[in-house]
């Protein structure tokens, strides 16, 4: 599974993207409890950041497939 | 309706389009930033935005909302990377045949950005 | 709040002002001669204005609107005499620190001029 | 008393200004009624146009000196 990180998670993780290994289908429950395990300090962007895959946000019981990329979109402040 | 989507680093120079003959109003909106953020006097601030998405979700956006404010065309620019005091950040042109809904598009459109569109200020210089 | 009106029958080119920077909203309208008017087609509006009273009354509704909606700047020009199709009779332009009073003081400056300002459409050709 | 004629106004009574013998205040009823017995026609903008003097609308219980420089405004129609 390919992760995306943007502005402050980006900044926190050091990283713009990694590959992270998953082999069945995860909640993003459990897909975020895996992001926090290798970097911790995302877990303050936790509760305020939304997932996304295929330029649209992700409902909060979505389903995460191995094969998708998935972008973890901090709160946003354009304009 | 008519939408373009432009995110980019260059200098926004608002275009000054021809007004078809059903056009009775255009309403713009310019972003510009301001040289200070929260209280620290700032040269310049640093955008950056995740560009598919950001496109795809301002188009789908406007979409919806030219559902319920009838408008003939829409004109979005979005500036990234460093923007300078009193430069501008966006730049938005609804045309339209009355003013009303041209106004209300414009608004409701700058809200629904500022909460879901994937763009960030990401540092003050 | 800093208030520029003109009436002219010049033609309308809107100023590209450069902002302060106190400055992060600009809004703008611009009213465009349409095609038609009452279903008939139309090639130009003519636009009569008692100037002195009409200014003076747009400054007043300014100043009064500017107590609700606080902006830094306001210009306004009107075209009279002849104005072709899909030329500017109108354009307005507000400065604000944020999008909000400059968004309310334009639409309610505009439903205010339409009620109380000496302008009027006097022919159509 | 000074009468200025606007827009359709001033189509109806073919002059954009006229002096008119006026000795004594009056209401704008009175005004109205005076204007009326010179242009019969403008019985039509009656009730749709207001009266302005010194750039300002003059309120519907207003009294008119002889000295006023009256403004017929008929309904605006700016923007």
């Amino acid at each position: 599974m390919t992760v995306l990180y943007f502005a402050h998670a980006r900044r926190i993780t050091g990283i713009s993207q990694e590959e992270i290994p998953v082999r069945a289908p995860l909640s993003s429950t459990t897909f975020w409890d895996q992001l926090i395990q290798r970097h911790p300090d995302l877990a303050s962007l936790r509760t305020s950041s939304r997932l996304a895959c295929g330029n649209d946000f992700l409902p909060i019981d979505a389903v995460l497939e191995p094969t998708d990329e998935i972008v973890v979109i901090p709160p946003v402040s354009g304009g | 309706m008519h939408i373009e989507v432009l995110i980019s680093p260059a200098v926004i120079t608002p275009p000054t389009s021809a007004v078809d003959s059903g056009i009775g109003a255009v309403a713009t909106f310019t972003g510009t930033v301001r040289g200070s953020e929260n209280d620290q006097s700032i040269s310049a601030l640093v955008y950056e935005a995740y560009q598919p998405m950001a496109e795809t979700v301002m188009h789908r956006l406007l979409t919806e909302l030219s559902a319920e404010h009838p408008c003939h065309s829409v004109f979005v620019q979005h500036r990234i990377g460093t923007i300078p005091v009193g430069e501008a950040a966006i730049h938005i042109a609804v045309q339209a045949k009355h003013r009303a809904p041209a106004f209300a598009l414009l608004a409701a459109f700058m809200d629904r950005l500022k909460q879901d569109v994937p763009i960030w200020k990401t540092d003050t210089l």
